[in-house]
C-alpha cells in the first residue's frame, strides 16, 4: 500500500501529536474518567493508523516490525498480571490494590467528590499496562491486514 | 483396597460391575484360545497359501478389493433417503441459515417459557 | 413515551442487524449487521445507567450532584473491547475468504459439504 | 500456613492467573528455544491441572468456595454491591478437571502434531488463552465475567479453527464459528443485562436469590438457553460444530470439545441455579424442552454421521449425537424437579438420570477426544482426510489402531469402557419417565456403534494398499496423549463406581440443590 498526496501526510503530521497526547491523557486518567487503557490504546492506535494510511505500509515497515509489535503486546500482558500477582504477596489477595493509602505510587485516597491524579493504587499501572497491550495490538492488527492488502496489490 | 475399585455399580434399576466382565472376558478369551488350537497346523507364511483364491480368477489390484466407505450401508442410506435428502437441505453451510435457526429456536422457546 | 425511545432503538437496532445477518448475502455486510446488533445492545446496557439531569462519572474537579450510574458503562466499554476484538477477527478473516475465492458473495463461496 | 495452605486459598486466581500468564510467556520463550517452550506450556498446564485437583479434595470435602477479587469481603461499602468473585462448586471443579484433561493432553499432542507448521508461538499462546477462557466460564461467579470468557474463549477458538489459513474451508469455517458465537454471545449479554436492569446484581447467587420469573426473567431465560445451547451445539443450531471441529487442527477440535460443554454447563447453571428457586413456575417443564432437543440431537447426529466421508466431520457428527444424551439424563431430572406433585425421593431415577448426564459429559469429552486425536494421528501419517482414500492402515499404524476401538467402544456404549457406565445410567433412568426415551438413546448407540465400525473398517482394515505402504506409526507424543486419554477410558469405564461416587456424585448434589451455592448470600441455611 503505497502512499497518499502530501495534502494527506501534511494534515496527519499536524493531528497526529494532538491524538497522541489526547490518547495518552486518556490512558493515564483511567481511573478518573470513563477512559482507561483500552480506550486510551485505540485512541493511540488509531493515531498510528492514520500514519499508517498516510505513508503506507511500505514505509511504515522499514520503520518497525511485526515482530517488535507482539513483544510490546506480550509485555503489556505480562504487567498487567504481574501487578495482579503482586496483589497476593503484598495485599493477601489477587487483584489486591495494595498501594492505596501508601505514600508511594498513586497511593493517594480521594476526599469528597474530587480526586486528583494521585490516587488510584494499582490501577493506574494496570491501565498503563493495559494501554500498551492494546496499543500494540491493535497497530498490529491494522498493520498486518495492511501488509495482507499490499501483498495482493503486488501480486495482481 | 481392591474391594473400593470393584464396587459393584448400581444404577437404580439395574447393576454393573466388572468383575462379571473381566471373568466374561478370560472365559472368552479361554474359549477362543481352545478353538485356536483345532486350527491348521500345516500353514505356512509366506506361501501360496496365503494368497486369496478367488475361483482361480486373477486377484484384482489392492485399491479395488477394499470396500471404500461410502460403499458401506450402501442399502440403509437407499432405503433412509427420505431423510437423508431433508437433512442435507438443513445443512446448506452457510452462516445465514445457521443464524436462521438460532432465531426460530428462539421463537419455539419464547412461544413456551414467555407466553405460556 | 420518551423515556421508551431508548427501548425503541434498541429493538430497531437488534432486528435490522439480525436481519442484515439473515439476508444480505455480502460478507461484510453481515459483519456490518453483527455491529448492528452489538450497538444495540451496548445502547441497551447505557440506558439501564441513565438517571434524569445526571453528570458524566468523571472523578476530576467533578461539580458535583447526581451522576450516572457507573456500572453499565464499564460493561459497555467492556463489550465495545471485545467487539472491536471480534470485528477485527472478522474482517481479517474476511479477507483471507476474498483472497481464497475472489468473492465475498456466501452463495458463490459455497457451503461444507451437506 | 503452609505453603500448600495459601496455594487452595488462591487457587481459584490462580487457575486463570497462571494460564494466562503463561500465554503472555509464551511467545516470549518462543523466541529463545522452540523445544523449551513447548515444555513450558505443558509445565504451565500440569500445575493448573495440580490446582485443581488439590481445589477438588477441598471442595468435596468441605462445600463450595468463593474467591473474591480485589478484596476480602464480597460486599463493597452498604452491603448492597456485591465485587466480582469466583464461585467453584462441585460442578464447576467436574467442569474445571474435564476442559484440564483435554488441553493437557492437547499441548502433549502438539508436540509433534504441530512440529511442522510456522507461528507456533501464537499457536500456543492460544492454546492457553482457550484453557483460560474454558476454565473461567465454569469457575466464575459472575453472570457479566461469564460473558467475558465466553468471549475469550469464541475469539481464540476462532483464531485457532482458522489457523490453517492457506486452506480456504478452514478459514470459512473460521468466520462462520465466529458470527454464530458472537450472536450467541450478544444475546447473553442482552439477557445480562435485561436480569441487571431489574435486580441490580450481576452476580449469580445473588441473582438467583432475587429471581422472580416475571416477563422479562422469562425472556432472559430464553435467551440463555438458546445461545448458550447453540455454542452446546444443540440441534438444530449444531451446524457449526461439525464445520468447526473438522476444519481445526485435531489437537484444536480437541480442546474446543471442552468448550462445546463449557457452553452446556452454561445451561446447566442457568437452569438448576440461577432459575433453580423458580424451577417449579414454568407451566411446560423446560425438562421436556430438554428431553426433546437431546432426542433430535441423538438422531440428526447419528443420521448426519452415517453418510459423511470426512473422517473428522464423521467425529463430529458423532460428537453431536453424544451432546443429546447429555440433554437428554438432564432433561430428565428437570422433569421431576418442576412438577410439584412429585419430590425427588418419590422419583429416585430422576437423580440417576441427572449422574448419567453428567458423567456422559465427562465420558464423550474423553472419548470424543481419543477419536479425534486417532484422526489426527491417520492425517499426520497419511495427509488423508477422506475416509475413501484410506485403507488397511491397522497393519503399520497398531498403537493407533487399539486406541482407534478403545475410542469406538466407548462412545457406542460398549463395555467395559467408560460411555457403557453413563450410558447405563441413562437408559434405566429415562426408561421410567417414558420408555420412548431410552429407546432412541438405545438406537443412538447402536447407530453409533455401526457408524464407527464402518469407519474401522474402511481405514484400518482391508488390503495393504500400495500408495500407505511407507506410512510409520506417529510420533512418540502422540501417543502419550492418545495413551494418557485411553487410559482414562479404561478406568473410568472398569472403576465406574468410584468415579461416580466420588465426583459425579457431588457435581449432581450441587446441581439439585442450590443452597449451597447460595450459602454465602444468604448466611448458612
Amino acid at each position: 500500500m503505497n502512499g497518499l498526496s502530501k495534502i494527506v501526510r501534511t494534515i496527519a503530521n499536524i493531528t497526529f501529536p494532538f491524538v497522541m497526547i489526547f490518547g495518552l491523557y486518556v490512558i493515564a486518567h483511567g481511573h478518573l474518567t470513563p477512559g482507561g487503557g483500552f480506550q486510551g490504546g485505540a485512541v493511540v492506535a488509531s493515531g498510528l493508523a492514520l500514519i499508517l494510511v498516510a505513508y503506507g505500509s511500505k514505509w511504515v515497515s522499514t520503520k518497525i516490525k511485526e515482530h517488535d509489535l507482539s513483544l510490546l503486546e506480550s509485555l503489556g500482558g505480562l504487567g498487567f498480571i504481574s501487578v495482579a500477582f503482586l496483589g497476593i504477596i503484598f495485599g493477601g489477595v489477587f487483584f489486591s490494590n495494595f498501594l492505596v493509602g501508601t505514600d508511594f505510587l498513586f497511593g493517594g485516597i480521594p476526599i469528597g467528590g474530587a480526586a486528583d491524579f494521585n490516587s488510584g493504587g494499582t490501577l493506574p499501572l494496570m491501565n498503563f499496562a493495559v494501554g500498551l497491550k492494546v496499543i500494540a495490538g491493535l497497530f498490529a492488527i491494522v498493520f498486518v491486514m495492511a501488509l495482507a492488502i499490499s501483498k495482493k496489490e503486488e501480486s495482481a | 483396597m481392591i474391594e473400593t475399585f470393584l464396587q459393584t455399580f448400581d444404577t437404580g434399576n439395574g447393576f454393573w460391575n466388572p468383575l462379571i466382565w473381566i471373568i466374561a472376558f478370560v472365559v472368552i478369551f479361554l474359549i477362543v484360545v481352545i478353538l485356536r488350537g483345532f486350527g491348521n497346523k500345516t500353514y505356512k507364511k509366506n506361501t501360496g497359501q496365503t494368497k486369496a483364491f478367488l475361483s482361480g480368477n486373477q486377484e484384482y489390484e489392492k485399491n479395488q478389493m477394499h470396500v471404500k466407505a461410502s460403499n458401506l450401508y450402501w442399502g440403509w442410506i437407499e432405503s433412509m433417503k427420505w431423510v437423508i435428502d431433508g437433512l442435507k437441505k438443513m445443512h446448506t453451510g452457510n452462516v445465514s441459515d445457521y443464524v436462521f435457526w438460532f432465531v426460530v429456536v428462539m421463537g419455539i422457546l419464547l412461544l413456551f417459557v414467555g407466553l405460556m | 413515551m420518551i423515556a421508551n425511545i431508548p427501548y425503541l432503538a434498541v429493538v430497531g437496532l437488534i432486528v435490522i442487524g439480525l436481519s442484515a445477518v439473515l439476508f444480505r448475502k455480502n460478507i461484510i455486510k453481515m459483519i456490518i449487521g453483527i455491529t448492528l446488533i452489538e450497538a444495540g445492545v451496548n445502547l441497551f446496557l447505557i440506558t439501564l445507567g441513565y438517571r434524569e439531569g445526571s453528570i458524566a462519572p468523571i472523578w476530576t474537579s467533578s461539580p458535583g450532584g447526581v451522576m450516572a450510574y457507573p456500572v453499565p458503562q464499564a460493561l459497555t466499554l467492556t463489550s465495545i473491547v471485545i467487539g472491536v476484538a471480534v470485528t477485527a477477527l472478522m474482517l481479517s478473516l474476511a479477507i483471507h475468504i476474498y483472497r481464497h475465492h475472489g468473492t465475498l458473495d456466501v452463495r458463490k463461496i459455497g457451503g461444507d459439504d451437506q | 500456613m503452609s505453603f500448600l495452605d495459601q496455594l487452595i486459598i488462591h487457587g481459584p486466581a490462580l487457575l486463570i492467573a497462571l494460564p494466562l500468564l503463561g500465554a503472555f510467556l509464551t511467545p516470549l520463550i518462543g523466541r529463545v528455544n522452540d523445544k523449551l517452550r513447548n515444555l513450558f506450556v505443558i509445565i504451565i498446564l500440569g500445575i493448573t491441572a495440580i490446582l485443581i485437583l488439590l481445589l477438588a479434595q477441598e471442595i468435596f470435602a468441605s462445600g463450595p468456595i468463593t474467591y473474591v477479587f480485589g478484596s476480602t469481603a464480597p460486599y463493597v461499602g452498604k452491603e448492597t454491591v456485591i465485587r466480582i468473585l469466583f464461585e467453584i462448586d462441585a460442578l464447576s471443579i467436574f467442569m474445571a478437571m474435564i476442559g484440564i484433561i483435554l488441553s493437557f493432553a492437547a499441548a502433549i499432542y502438539s508436540w509433534a502434531f504441530m512440529e511442522k507448521n510456522t507461528g507456533l508461538d501464537k499457536y500456543y499462546a492460544l492454546l492457553l488463552l482457550l484453557t483460560v477462557g474454558m476454565l473461567g466460564m465454569v469457575l466464575t461467579g459472575d453472570m457479566f465475567n461469564f460473558f467475558v470468557f465466553l468471549e475469550i474463549t469464541s475469539i481464540s477458538s476462532c483464531a485457532l479453527i482458522a489457523y490453517y489459513v492457506n486452506k480456504a474451508k478452514s478459514v470459512e469455517a473460521g468466520f462462520k464459528y465466529i458470527v454464530v458465537s458472537t450472536i450467541g454471545a450478544l444475546f447473553v449479554l442482552m439477557a445480562i443485562a435485561l436480569l441487571y436492569g431489574q435486580y441490580d446484581a450481576l452476580n449469580i447467587a445473588k441473582l438467583a436469590d432475587s429471581i422472580t420469573f416475571s416477563f422479562v426473567d422469562k425472556i432472559a431465560l430464553v435467551l440463555l438457553l438458546a445461545a448458550l445451547a447453540m455454542k452446546g451445539g444443540i440441534v438444530p443450531m449444531h451446524m457449526w460444530l461439525p464445520d468447526a471441529y473438522s476444519r481445526a487442527p485435531a489437537s484444536v477440535s480437541l480442546v474446543l470439545i471442552g468448550t462445546t460443554q463449557a457452553g452446556l454447563y452454561g445451561v446447566f447453571r442457568v437452569l438448576f441455579t440461577l432459575y433453580g428457586n423458580v424451577i417449579e413456575l414454568p407451566t411446560i417443564s423446560m425438562g421436556w424442552i430438554l428431553v426433546i432437543l437431546g432426542l433430535l440431537t441423538m438422531l440428526v447426529g447419528v443420521i448426519m454421521a452415517m453418510i459423511q466421508v470426512d473422517f473428522k466431520r464423521l467425529i463430529a457428527y458423532g460428537a453431536v449425537a453424544e451432546l443429546g444424551y447429555m440433554f437428554l439424563g438432564v432433561g430428565t431430572c428437570l422433569t421431576v424437579l418442576a412438577n410439584p406433585e412429585v419430590t425427588l425421593a418419590q422419583a429416585p431415577f430422576a437423580f440417576e438420570a441427572l449422574k448419567g448426564g453428567l458423567f456422559h459429559v465427562f465420558n464423550d469429552a474423553l472419548d470424543v477426544g481419543l477419536l479425534f486425536m486417532v484422526a489426527g494421528a491417520v492425517y499426520y501419517a497419511t495427509k488423508q482426510t477422506s475416509l475413501n482414500s484410506l485403507g488397511g492402515l491397522a497393519r503399520n499404524m497398531k498403537y493407533t489402531t487399539v486406541f482407534f476401538i478403545i475410542g469406538l467402544l466407548a462412545v457406542s456404549g460398549v463395555p467395559p469402557m467408560n460411555g457403557f457406565a453413563s450410558k447405563l445410567l441413562i437408559y434405566e433412568s429415562t426408561y421410567q419417565l417414558n420408555p420412548i426415551l431410552s429407546i432412541v438413546a438405545i438406537l443412538a448407540s447402536i447407530m453409533l456403534l455401526a457408524i464407527f465400525v464402518k469407519v474401522f473398517h474402511a481405514a484400518f482394515l482391508g488390503p495393504a494398499l500400495p500408495q500407505f505402504e511407507k506410512v510409520k506409526e506417529v510420533p512418540k507424543s502422540m501417543l502419550i496423549a492418545m495413551g494418557i486419554i485411553a487410559a482414562f477410558i479404561v478406568l473410568f469405564g472398569l472403576f465406574p463406581d468410584l468415579i461416580v461416587n466420588t465426583i459425579v456424585d457431588p457435581a449432581a448434589n450441587a446441581l439439585i440443590d442450590n443452597t449451597g451455592y447460595l450459602q454465602w448470600l444468604t448466611g448458612g441455611a
